[in-house]
């Protein structure tokens, strides 16, 4: 049994949920937009509150970013709230002409992220939305870890005024934030001192990549391990200083490889203090029929995959 | 992971069930008039097969403990009669350049299309139980690329009506006799890549293709019609240039006749009124038995309904 | 590369105009009746401003080397009625809450928009002379956080109507009286989003919402009954639920009534004929003139054809 | 005046037309898809070959890779044709479920890509292109460099029973493919020969790549010069050996930089070999109205530009 699953372990959509309804009590501009999606973006509390203020367009995507563009244009800020894959699959060109490009305050919600939707496969999948928004001008990207980091999000997000894209976490996680730490873009989360290797790692990898870095330091090797919220703008100082006092960094994200986590650290590191990394995600391949925790173990996404990562970088593979 | 294998000793099955059935329920073509005694044994024969497919459905999301329910149960009827009634396939050739093509874009109603698929022996039934499993070629929503009797990967709404639209182009273009039948939701209706699809394949004349509306007025979390109304859906269509047909979604029959070619050289829409959780008295038209997943006594009813 | 700043002496010039043009048009609401003279002051008024905007269109495409000039001419006199006979807006101030929205969903024919904004006074006309130049706020398409006047960025086909859906989403929530409206083209209603956002807007009885369709029956490369067939189009937005009103696109007071607001709580479908190039002979209803660029020669004639 | 102004330039679009209407009249399999693009995807030829091989579905790009799919599922081989923003960014989850999760062999053709469309605006820049399909499964990426390969990729495509993106260059480019090179996937061409520093540029930049490299000999700097028509997949072993061989690596593309070429790139270098790089390409922000070439230069996608990239690299920025 491995350490996280002896925590208590967090669907992060209820803390994203009470924050917005939070909020919205605070802010009168704040609506919520979906797609079908009352349920599976676990807005029914948020419309029993607010009933004028939750706009369901029906089963359109496109329709779903144009409509809370508009509603950004007339003073509201727009929660939009849908199921990642399609959120960002099927309103991509939404996301970048009506919201980025267009400098409209609208916070894009992707429900179920990553692999949360395991067994109903890779049209569920969200695994691409890194590489997918990363690509975006004008576009900043947030994943958070656990509820602290959703609920922050969630309020960072409403004072942005600007273009948001936040995935919430719905496959359980436990609380990995301590109290003090900073939220906010270009800063990194430390979690771990160490000093052998960095682990960088986000949204569900996070704590995984913590009970890697305990059960290797009980191994001996020092593990060092960050946490970015803020995917995009990323803190490259932190990415440096650990390309520079470790030995080398490994990425862990749910979510391909291509334009992610990985891709990001990657670029920095080779651009400012080249190391070696290894990059641990969802590699090239549409994923066999599983539920989520049998996806990330079949992917190598644990703590078992990431220590055999860590322990690959220092060259006792 | 492989392909599935077809079942042979299902699938000779199959071809004698289908043949009985079109050979009962054909109409005399010299007086145009039907034939009510060897309908009567068409829709029987459909009514049966339907009740076992509801059946496998059950079970399925009871040994899962996933699924969708409710539009598997309104959509089986639509299934059954399209497979059994009215369509060419070979089970045991599924690639067969010749056959009819068959799309469920409603995809997250695979348990359904699985369940037909095996009864007409495309593969073995006993792999349903597989079914969402890890390593299952029977995907949470339908992967051509593992289970055979699949054109098309659907999951996401909206996709299937394009795809299509394209395979009721390239017969058209090579003059081929076989045709094209796609399920779509209602709700999925608001997906607008359908009426781009729509809309082209008026254009192009394809009469080879049907697409059947799965009206059962309920979507994931509301009546479609306090969502995004659809009414008059008859009237959207033919705006569109399709030719409508409005039936009762749950009559073997009715279906069979809806089923038939276009007279008019335009694509037809079969508006086919049906009801969510057909065939299970406390799900039907029940918007929370979307995805709701029934306790042990539920499936136990459940299958009791389905028996008689 | 920063935001433009407003024409004061235009936006009083444009003060001053609406005013008379409005007061002009307006119907004599006793006796329900118009008045034939100051309607024909109302036309030639804002026939005089579409001459002028026609004009600035054909010099900005000719100092550019590109542009969108068949749709430009076409688009001119729905947006000189909107701007001058119908629209509330304040170009010192475009960013004033109460504003009426104006979206050119078909966004290619920029330069029709940025001559008209530049006529209100929303920037200084000489900036015209800058379409498409290198650094220039005037974009190949509207860009709003450059250009004032300009609500969201267009130039992808199919983004409009979503977004001025949205608009009248938020005015409705806030029971505002401001108006949206969206400006499309008839080519562009094979996107589908389209379709998605008329059945929204329709189902929450968007009734402040206006969409005119630049109905000139060509598209990119051919008529757009030869790619993939609109008609009819007004049963299409019927079955979708809007108010449908069919007009002359040229005829401004034609224009004028069609613009005004919903009598039936639905949402307007304003369907307006027009001609692709129209004012200049040689381009009137010709696809190739979508986006070709006139010679020196063609300039010349179509400048003197546009004076009088 | 530079060495590339001097040459004769081409318009890719030709060659792929010339190349679609030669297979098609060997294959009739192969068919054209487009969006109203006839014109602007330079299919007039085609149509006039085969007018009832090529299909219009009118403006709906959602619509136009889903036909593709149904006609590939029918037996047909379509080459769909339309404006590379409007395919991937409109069409991008029918690219991911309908063509590359359903195997179905279908070529997407992204025309006029990268910045080809310069004073039209950033709606009709396809920048985001290379990151948003390398995210794709299932999905091979080509970005000819000049009309011999673009012939070669269109010829490619059709043998490849596989789903396939293939970017079209509409901005003029000099030929740049030596007689013998290889085109195929995971394998580079060797532009030049060089120790110092290695540059690897795909598509408008491998021109000015050349460029860089020849200026920079003059001033005693030996370049290598590497080009990847496949960047997905891309030739690891070259990218390896050039880390390897040389100290340090530029990469240059039009296109974002969050996921194409020096993504690819940096992440094989951090796994294999660390080195120095640098990445060209287009930052995260909306571009400024101007030209192709008047853009390119403004992002130091230039020959002057790649000669400080590799400057840099050197340490003697
Ligand atoms: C593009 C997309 N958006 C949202 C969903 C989530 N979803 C799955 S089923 C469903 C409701 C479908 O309703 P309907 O089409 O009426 O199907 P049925 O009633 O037959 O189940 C929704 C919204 C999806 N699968 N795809
Ligand atoms: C999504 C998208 N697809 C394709 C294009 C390329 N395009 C620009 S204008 C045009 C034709 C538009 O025709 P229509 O809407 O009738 O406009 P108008 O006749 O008024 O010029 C096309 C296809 C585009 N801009 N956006
Ligand atoms: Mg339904
Ligand atoms: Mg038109």
């Amino acid at each position: 049994m491995t350490v996280t699953d002896q925590r208590a372990t967090f669907d992060c959509r209820q803390a994203f949920a009470e924050e917005l309804i939070s909020l919205a009590s605070q802010d009168e501009r704040i609506v919520a937009v979906c797609n079908d999606s009352v349920g599976s973006s676990n807005l029914v509390g948020f419309r029993e509150r607010f009933p004028d203020r939750l706009i369901n367009v029906g089963i359109a995507e496109q329709d779903l970013v144009g409509v809370a563009a508009g509603l950004a244009n007339a003073g509201k800020i727009p929660y939009v709230c849908a199921a990642a894959p399609f959120l960002t699959g099927r309103a991509l060109e939404q996301i970048k002409a009506d919201v980025a490009y267009s400098e409209a305050h609208v916070v894009l919600c992707g429900q179920s992220p990553g692999m949360a939707y395991g067994e109903l496969g890779p049209t569920h999948h969200s695994i691409e939305d890194l590489s997918w928004l990363r690509a975006v001008a004008n576009l900043d990207v947030i994943v958070p870890s656990d509820p602290v980091q959703t609920r922050a999000a969630v309020r960072w997000a409403a004072a942005a005024r600007r273009p948001v894209y936040l995935r919430v976490p719905r496959f359980k996680v436990p609380e990995v934030t301590p109290p003090d730490a900073p939220f906010a873009p270009r800063q990194a989360v430390l979690l771990r001192e160490g000093n052998d290797v960095t682990v960088i790692a986000i949204g569900s990898l996070t704590s995984r990549a913590l009970e890697a870095a305990d059960r290797l330091r009980d191994e001996g090797v020092s593990v060092r391990v960050l946490n970015t919220p803020f995917l995009d703008p990323i803190d490259e100082d932190a990415v440096i200083a650990a390309a520079r006092e470790t030995r080398g960094i490994v990425t862990a994200e749910e979510a391909t490889t291509s334009g992610g986590l990985g891709a990001a650290v990657a670029a920095t590191v080779v651009t400012h203090q080249p190391c070696p990394m290894r990059i641990l995600g969802v590699p090239r391949v549409f994923a066999p029929t599983g539920d989520t925790a049998f996806l990330l173990d079949h992917f190598r996404l644990s703590a078992d995959g990431i220590i055999a990562a860590v322990k690959d970088v220092l060259g006792h593979g | 992971m492989a392909l599935l294998p077809p079942d042979a000793a299902r699938s000779a099955g199959y071809r004698e069930l289908t043949a009985r059935i079109r050979q009962a329920a054909q109409l005399d073509r010299d007086t145009a008039a039907a034939q009510p005694d060897r309908e009567t044994a068409a829709a029987a024969e459909l009514a049966r097969v339907a009740t076992d497919v509801r059946r496998s459905v059950v079970r399925m999301i009871d040994r899962a403990r996933m699924g969708h329910i409710g539009g598997d149960l309104s959509v089986t009827d639509i299934l059954v009669t399209c497979f059994y009634g009215v369509m060419s396939v070979d089970p045991e050739n599924p690639h067969w350049p010749g056959r009819d093509r068959f799309v469920l874009s409603k995809g997250h109603c695979a348990a359904a299309l699985y369940s037909t698929l095996a009864h007409c022996g495309f593969f073995d039934p006993a792999e349903l139980d597989t079914f969402m499993a890890p390593l299952s070629a029977l995907n949470g929503h339908p992967n051509k690329v593992k289970v055979p009797g699949v054109e098309t990967n659907t999951g996401a709404l909206g996709h299937g009506l394009p795809v299509a639209t394209g395979c009721a182009l390239a017969a058209k273009m090579d003059s081929a006799s076989w045709r094209t039948f796609v399920v779509l939701g209602d709700g999925e209706l608001q997906e607008g890549s359908n009426w781009e699809a729509a809309m082209a394949a008026a254009h192009h004349g394809l009469s080879s293709l049907t697409a059947v509306i799965d009206r059962n007025r309920l979507q994931q979390g509301a009546r479609t019609e306090d969502t995004n109304a659809l009414d008059s859906l008859p009237d959207k269509w033919r705006s569109f240039g399709w030719e409508v047909r409005e039936v009762d979604g749950h009559d073997h029959l009715a279906l069979l006749d809806a089923l038939s070619g276009s007279s008019t050289g335009r694509p037809v829409a079969v508006i086919a009124n049906t009801i969510k959780g057909k065939g299970v008295s406390f799900m039907e038209d029940r918007v929370e038995w979307h995805h709701k997943v029934p306790t042990a006594e539920q499936v136990e009813t459940a299958l009791a309904e389905l028996a008689g």
